[in-house]
Parts: structure tokens; sequence; C-alpha cells
């Protein structure tokens, strides 16, 4: 998204999400979900990430309705379907046009965020398509035991713990391996340089007197 | 050429870090887990719940490391889960982790016989803990009517939770078991 | 220099019954192609552990004995400065792989060193161009192949600029072309950037051209040591390693008795030739 | 028994995996399967599994179309060994772990219990029931998984890549149970990378190249015949050395001790004349 640090885009979320709960206007709140959509088409995303975005829509409109038949009031509902997707559509947009390694080292170069807590986040991102892979081989070596996907919900719940058990197992496992790497690495020294941290610059303090503003008036109004 | 070496006792100052990698694995296991479980009747475990509290319960950590699990086990599910709301995640994972590094950390004995239900009792409070504030900061944001959440989201709670407290019970003792047989290879 | 003495080494996992180790004495020259052999359980990732010091460091226990790599005596070194010297690539290492991206893995152990930024970039180039992973940098970890992701391994050991490599059973979840690539991977980083190598290989066929020394362990103890030649004759008069013997030797020592010795074979190629020889030799002799 | 009738498949269109297929498996025959990575082996097996459907053809078991089986109903004719089988590990003993499949198709447990009994005693792991599976060996845990196939009284065995990471020791023993589950009348494909088993195990190969099946018929004739590295395989050690001694009179062996005797052979017959 521009030429917008990383921790521009953090405090974007959060100053999304707090004028997401200030303000009760269907129309407001559309204004924030379509200068969403105007920055997604402008920083040019990537197809999934539409994808996502109409997943969210449709969640919308679930909870529109479900807003709709305890209180039938049009405009409420409207506002509650059009706060969640304020609210959740930012996290899409920013992680769009940002990697994941570049907040985190927003996160712990700028925010003081301990570096374990950054390193767990993005480790377990990293072994995702991994255990994605391994779920899906497990799945087919319990099938070609018998593994069975029948029975009522009790049955096929504890059932699943088939495939679930060797993840976890596995995990476990892993974990000796990878803490004894993380060692043999250096991880933990004080010494640790941080990586590319990106100063604010006058992209960054623009965009933020902007967002102070547009807070000011929500909240002055 | 036989040589007489004196035998030094060595403590293992290793592992030091083995917290950081389970607590990661695991949290990537739960967010695969919500992608490839099967949905049955609208009624899912909360895997990342489950798997935060298997972590806890195997490495015990301090409550200050218990927020910063909480925060992430929360972060964790934004790329992948299309979550309606991402900072509510983060705030109810956060009094999830605590509530289950508290009671892992309590000084008495929770069983019944025999058999140790810590397990249990932690998935169980922490998921309802967790859903509690989660609904209950979805219902104050969005303004949900009382009822929605009285009788659409309080049982899907409940239920949830007692899900994740037989999860949680069944796969903590193989994970222990093999957690702590470092070292034997 | 940097070789790795061992001498009179026995080590005791804290909660084994049994000792993984007892008296291992050793010695490996530096720039020397070492392949340790062994059954399973015969104690051969413990030693590779005790070089890279996390035994005892990393798993405590019952240690006699000591372990020197280069002037490093490991018992009073932190794993982490014994890692500038000796870098250890474990039998599961898509575990040892922790970051999203592959430069960054190899940029990780600097960054924990508190390396400069500019020569960290300097380094991961380097160590990604020696194990051929150069123009893979932008690339995620998980969505490279088991061999790249093995060779990632490496590149991020190699990027703290050891002096030895140690591999555990590098080859057991590779195809045999993937585990004959290694094999010249590792042959190369031996002869041109004169890094001492270990590898722990259950096929000694695969390490034979290359090695300079084979090291059998039994039992958590050195059973032989010496040449490849050296080693292989041995195993050949016992009985119970017979299957372990490379195809290659089984031949040689096959053919020997009836025939004349032959030479300390490495290929096919040699070994074809020098039988080629030996039957015109025969051939003459029948004609004479 | 089993019958392949031009078979194709493939993940995404217009780009096989597999494609026209056709093979026969007979009743106790044992037949390795090998071809370089990708070139549609372990396809093949899937298929077999009904893990993946065909796209095009047919395959038959018992005469029967496979196409509405699931792999939990091929489990009761086929057992499958997948790489790697610690990773489908999951009790706290060998029994209960070989006791699952039969329990999940519904068999007593008392029965169940007493078919793992039998099938731990068939791969050598008698004794072994109360251990504790992530605690075994390498070699155990291979056997331990053939364990928990033969539990369900297949008549095929398929093992994908069953002796990789296994020591020289254990290699060889593992060889040696299949020799005896084939000569007690199991079918047997077994996928492999390594070129010696082949020369010394097996009478039939299947070699895949690039989809297709590109020879199929006795292991001797295709080292002595077919140039195999061009289907990226590797020539095992006594197929090279025999190809190049054949101009000067010793006959063809694919394996080490066939050599050493043909070698032998031709000096007496040299000595002889």
């Amino acid at each position: 998204m521009f030429k917008v640090a990383p921790l521009t885009k953090i405090v974007f979320t959060m100053v999304v999400s707090l004028w997401a709960v200030a303000l009760f206007s269907p129309l407001a709140l559309s204004v924030v979900v379509g200068v969403q959509l105007l920055l997604m088409v402008l920083g040019r995303v990537e197809a999934k990430t539409y994808k996502a975005t109409a997943y969210l829509a449709l969640f919308a409109v679930f909870l529109f309705l479900l807003q709709y038949v305890f209180v039938p009031d049009t405009r409420l509902a409207l506002v509650t379907g059009l706060k969640m997707m304020a609210m959740a559509m930012v996290f899409i947009l920013v992680l769009a046009t940002t990697r994941v390694q570049d907040l985190t080292a927003a996160l712990v170069g700028q925010c003081r965020i301990p570096y374990e807590y950054a390193f767990m986040f993005t480790t377990a991102l990293r072994f995702v398509p991994d255990f994605l892979s391994e779920s899906r081989t497990i799945q087919e070596a319990q099938a070609c035991r018998g593994y069975s996907t029948k029975g009522n919900i009790v049955k096929r719940m504890i059932n699943f713990l088939a495939i679930v058990k060797p993840l976890v197992l596995r995990a476990i496992s892993r974990s000796e391996t990878m803490a004894l790497s993380m060692e043999l690495r250096g991880f933990g020294s004080q010494k640790r340089n941080i990586g590319s941290q990106v100063a604010l610059g006058w992209h960054d303090y623009t965009a933020l007197s902007g967002m102070v503003t547009v807070t000011l008036g929500i909240f002055l109004y | 050429m036989e040589q007489k070496q004196d035998v030094v006792y060595y403590q293992a100052k290793g592992g030091k870090y083995r917290w950081v990698a389970v607590t990661a694995l695991l949290l990537a296991i739960g967010a695969i887990l919500k992608m490839v479980t099967p949905g049955v009747a609208g009624v899912t475990p909360n895997w990342t719940i489950a798997m935060y509290c298997i972590a806890i319960n195997l490495i015990r950590p301090s409550l200050s490391q218990a927020v910063g699990i909480g925060l992430v086990a929360g972060a964790v599910n934004i790329p992948f889960s299309k979550s309606a709301f991402p900072y509510g995640n983060l705030v109810s994972e956060l009094a999830g982790a605590l509530i289950c590094t508290l009671i892992v950390s309590a000084a008495i004995d929770i069983k019944i016989g025999k058999l140790n239900i810590r397990p249990a009792i932690s998935g169980f409070l922490s998921t309802v803990c967790s859903g509690l504030v989660f609904t209950g900061i979805l219902k104050i944001v969005l303004s949900l009517p009382l009822q929605a959440y009285l009788y659409g989201m309080l049982p899907v709670v409940f239920i949830t939770g007692a899900i994740n407290c037989l999860i949680t019970q069944l796969l903590y003792f193989p994970a222990q078991r093999l957690f702590d047989a470092n070292g034997g290879h | 220099m940097s070789e790795i003495v061992i001498s009179g080494l026995s080590y005791t996992y804290p909660k084994a019954a049994k000792p993984s180790l007892q008296n291992v004495s050793l010695k490996i020259d530096s720039g020397a192609f070492a392949a340790l052999a062994g059954l399973n359980g015969s104690g051969k990732t413990s030693l590779c552990l005790a070089i890279a010091g996390a035994v005892p460091h990393y798993y405590g226990g019952a240690m006699a004995g000591q372990v020197y790599t280069g002037e490093v005596k490991t018992t009073e070194s932190g794993i982490c400065e014994i890692a500038n010297i000796v870098g250890l690539v474990l039998e599961d290492y898509e575990s040892q792989l922790v970051t999203l991206t592959v430069e960054e893995e190899v940029a990780f152990g600097l960054e924990n060193r508190g390396v400069e930024q500019s020569e960290i970039n300097r380094r991961v180039k380097e160590a990604l161009q020696m194990v051929g992973l150069s123009g893979k940098e932008k690339q995620q970890t998980a969505a490279l192949s088991g061999g790249q992701k093995q060779r990632l391994a490496i590149a991020s050991v190699l990027a703290t600029k050891p002096q030895i490599l140690v591999l555990d059973e590098p080859t057991s979840a590779l195809d045999p072309e993937g585990a004959s690539e290694l094999y010249e991977l590792l042959h190369r980083l031996n002869q041109d950037h004169k890094l001492t190598i270990l590898v722990v290989e259950h096929d000694l066929s695969l390490a034979l051209p290359f090695a300079s020394q084979f090291i059998l362990l039994a039992d958590g103890s050195v059973e032989k040591a010496g040449s490849p030649a050296e080693v292989l004759q041995y195993m050949g008069s016992k009985q119970h390693y017979a299957c372990s013997l490379p195809p290659l030797w089984q031949l040689k020592l096959g053919l020997e008795p009836e025939f004349s010795s032959f030479g300390d074979w490495k290929t096919d190629d040699e070994a074809a030739n020098e039988l080629i020889h030996c039957l015109e030799k025969l051939e003459a002799g029948k004609s004479a | 028994m089993l019958e392949f009738n031009n078979v194709s498949f493939s993940y995404h269109k217009n780009c096989p995996v597999v494609s026209d297929l056709s093979l026969t498996v007979n009743p106790g025959e044992y037949i390795a399967v090998v071809g370089r990575n990708g070139s549609g082996k372990t396809t093949l097996t899937r298929l077999i599994m009904s893990l993946v459907k065909p796209v095009k053809g047919t395959i038959l078991f018992d005469g029967e179309t496979t196409k509405k089986y699931a792999p939990a109903d091929m489990a009761r004719h086929i057992g499958y060994v997948f790489q790697n089988p610690s990773r489908q590990m999951f009790h706290d003993t060998a029994i209960e772990e070989v006791a699952f499949g039969p329990l999940q198709i519904g068999i007593s447990k008392d029965d169940a219990i007493k078919q793992a009994k039998e099938a731990l005693a068939k791969v050598g792991l008698n004794g072994y029931e109360t251990a504790y599976p992530s605690g075994l060996s390498k070699g155990q845990k291979q056997r331990l998984a053939v364990a928990s196939a033969l539990s369900m009284a297949p008549r095929l065995l398929i093992l994908d890549e069953p002796t990789s990471g296994q020591d020289q020791q254990d290699k060889a023993l593992f060889l040696t149970l299949l020799d005896h589950l084939h000569q007690k009348g199991l079918a047997i494909i077994l996928i492999t990378h390594d070129m010696n088993i082949l020369a010394e195990k097996v009478a039939r190969t299947i070699v895949m190249c690039d989809g297709t099946k590109v020879y199929d018929g006795s292991t001797a004739n295709l080292f002595q015949f077919h140039d195999v590295e061009k289907w990226g395989l590797k020539k095992p050690t006594a197929v090279t050395i025999s190809h190049k001694l054949s101009p000067y009179g010793v006959s063809f062996s694919p394996t080490v001790d066939g050599l050493i005797a043909e070698f032998k052979a031709n000096e007496r017959g040299a000595v002889g004349v």
C-alpha cells in the first residue's frame, strides 16, 4: 500500500476499528468500507484478496440477517453488518499489501514487542503449509487403514483424533529439533540485530495526521 | 588404549526456547485444523484454543509469557481464517491463555480418583472464558440484540467449551509423554 | 587447524539406562571427508551432537572424556560459539527451517549474532550460491522441494562460516538422484571451500567415491576407523556386516580369494577396468 | 485380481499425471514399481487404493470396478504402507496401533486384538504388544506399519519406499519378511528407488516414466536389454560391470553374487579349454 511504513499500517488497523466502533451512520460506515475497497484497487492486490473480501461480505449479510431476525430494524442491522465489514476488511487490506515479516519487524523494533513472540508468530505461519500437506497425508494413510468417517457426531469427533493426534505428536517431536537448532543459531542472544526497520517518512506523517484528523472529526461531531 | 576419564554430570542447559517452538508448532496445527475439520452440524472444536491449552499445560508458562502466547494465538488466525473481528480475537485469546495458565499453575490437585483432569478443566474454562469475552465484545461493538447473544451465541460458547474440554484431555497425555521423552533417542 | 579430536568420550543421556557412547577416541583431520556408519542405535547421532556441543550442553547427562573442535574444547564453550566452528544439519532438517522465506532463513543465525546488515546480505548471497539456491531468495521456505529444503538448511549453517560441517543421515529422505547430487555438493564444499565434512550414512556406496575416512560405530564404541579400504576390508571379514558392504566391495571381496587382489575400488568404472584387465591376463595365460 | 484398463488421471485438465495405463496384477505376484520422482508411481498406487479416481478408463478389483469404493473399503482387501509410517501412529501401545484398522471396520474388540496379535507375530514383533510405538527403532516402526496393514487380512500389500532411512541390517531383515509373506501367498507391490533390491528380490518390474508404463516384464531382462538410465533409474553396480565384461565372455548377471559366479564360470571355462 504505497510507500507507507508497516507501523503506519498497524496504526491504520486500529484507527479503522475505532472508527467502526464509533460510527453509527450507515452512510459513514459505507464510506469507510468504500475507501478500503478503493485502496485495494489502488494497491493492485491479488484476486484472492477480493475473494476473501467477498467471503467476508457474505458473513456480513449473515450478521445482518441475524440482527434483523431478532430486531427487525433495517438501519440497525445494516450498521451491524457494515461495522463488521469495516473492521475485518482492514486486516485483509493490510495483509495483502504488506509482508507479514515487515509487520512483525515493526512490532518488535518500534512497538517493543519481545522478539520471541514475533518469532513464534512467523514460525507458526511458516509451518502452516507443511502441516496442511502433512494432515492430508495422514488422512490418506488412515483411510488406507480403514479410518471411517461414519457414525454419530461424538463418534466422528473421537475418530477424527486419528488425524489430529499424529499431527500433535509430530509437532511435539519436531519442537525438540527446532529448539536445538534455535540455540545452535544463537536465538535469544542480546546481540540480535533487528533486521530492516522502516523509519517513518513524510508519507507516514501525512497519513497519520490524516487519521488523527478524521478520528477527531468523528468524535467531535 | 583404555583411558580413564572422570565422569562429569552436566545440567541440561538446553531447551530454553522449547516453549517457543512447541507453542509455534501447535498454533500452526490449530490454524490448519480449522481448515480441514469436517463441520458436523455447525459444531466444531475451537482448535486454536485447544492447541494453546495443550501447549500451556506442557510448558507451564509464566503469566507474562501467557500474555504473549494469547496475543500470538489471536494473531495467527488473522491471515488464515477470515476472522470477523480480529482485535476481538486478540483480546479473547489473551483472556483464554491467562485463565489456562492460572489453572495450570494452581497449586491444588485437580483429579477424579487417580485421573488428572487438569487439562480438561483448563480446556473447558479457557474456551468458555475466551468465548464469553469474544461474544461480549462482539455484542457491544456491533450492538447486537440481547436475545441474539443469549440464544444464538452463548449455547455455542458452552458447547464448544465442552468439546474442547474433551479434546484437551485426550490429546494432552500422549503429547506429554513424547514431550518428556527428550534425549532418549 | 579445525580438526576434530575426540578422546575417551563416554556419554549417557539423563534418563537413559545405558550409555550412548562408550570410550570413543577418534581424530578427523582438517579437510577430511569422513563417513560415519553403524547400525541404528549405535550412537551415530549422539556423536554428531557431541561434536556440535549439543551433548552435553543441550541435553545434560553424564559425560567423560573430551571433544575438541579446532582449538575449542566443547565442554568449555557455549553451544552458539561452537556453532561458529561446527555447522550441524540434523536428520529432520525441515524442522530446522523456521522462517518464512529463503533469505531470512540464511540470515537468521547472523541476525541473532548481531552481524551487520551489509555483511548479512553478502553472506546470504554467498551461502545460497554455495548450495546452488541463488535466485530463490524471496521464495517461501514451505514451497521448496525436500532436497532444496535440505540445501537451504546447509546454506543457513554455512552462513556463519563454520570450518566443519556435520550432517546426520542426510540422504534418508532423498531419492537416489537427490542423494548423489547431495554428495556432489558435499564433495565441492570439501574440495573448493576446504570444509571438513562428517556425514552419517547407512549406504556406504554413496560416500565411497568421495570419502577419505570411514568410521564404524557399534554399541556406542568405535569398532573400526581408518581409510575407506581398511574399514571395508574389516567389514568384509565380519559376517554380520555382509549386507552393509557396498555391492562394489561385495564383488571385490567375493572375487579376491580366487583371483589376484584388486585395488581399492571407489567407482564402478575403476572396478570394470581392472576386471577387464584381469580377464585379458587370463585370456593371455590361456593362449600361452 | 487387479486390472487397470486404459486408466488416465490428472489433477488439472491437460496436465495428465497418469495416462493410458493398463496392467494386471495376479494373485500372489511380487511386483516392483520404479521410476524417478514425479513419474506417476505413487499416483498409480493411489489409484489402486481409490484415494483418487480415474478420469478415464476403469480399475477392476476381482472383476468389479472400484469406482464406488472408498479407500476404507479397499483397505479390507489391500494393505497400503505409506512412506515414513511413523506419521500414522498415534496410540500408546503397538497392539492398539495394529488393532485400529479392524476396529474401524466394525470387528469386535476381542477379535480385533486377536487379529492384531497374529499380525504382530507375522512381522516378528511378538512380545512387543505393549511397546510404545514412538520408542521403537525405524525398522521396527516399519514392521509395525506392515502389521497394521496385515491385521486387515489383505490379499495385496503395497509398500511405498519401505526401506528408506533404515540401516542395511534392518533393510535385509525387512526384505526377508517380505519374502516370507510372499511365499505364504500374499501379493506384493513394492515402490522402490533401490535398484539392488530390485535386482535381487523381485521377478517382475514395472517402470513408470512421465505418467505412463514404459516397461513391464522380467527384472533380469530389464537390466540386460534396456538402458534404464533414460528412465531416470540408476544401474545397479553389478549391471554396469556386467555390461562392460560381456564382450570378454562373462555372461550377464544383474546381481553381485550372480556376477561372481559368472566370472568364476568364465575363468573355469577358460582354463578348461
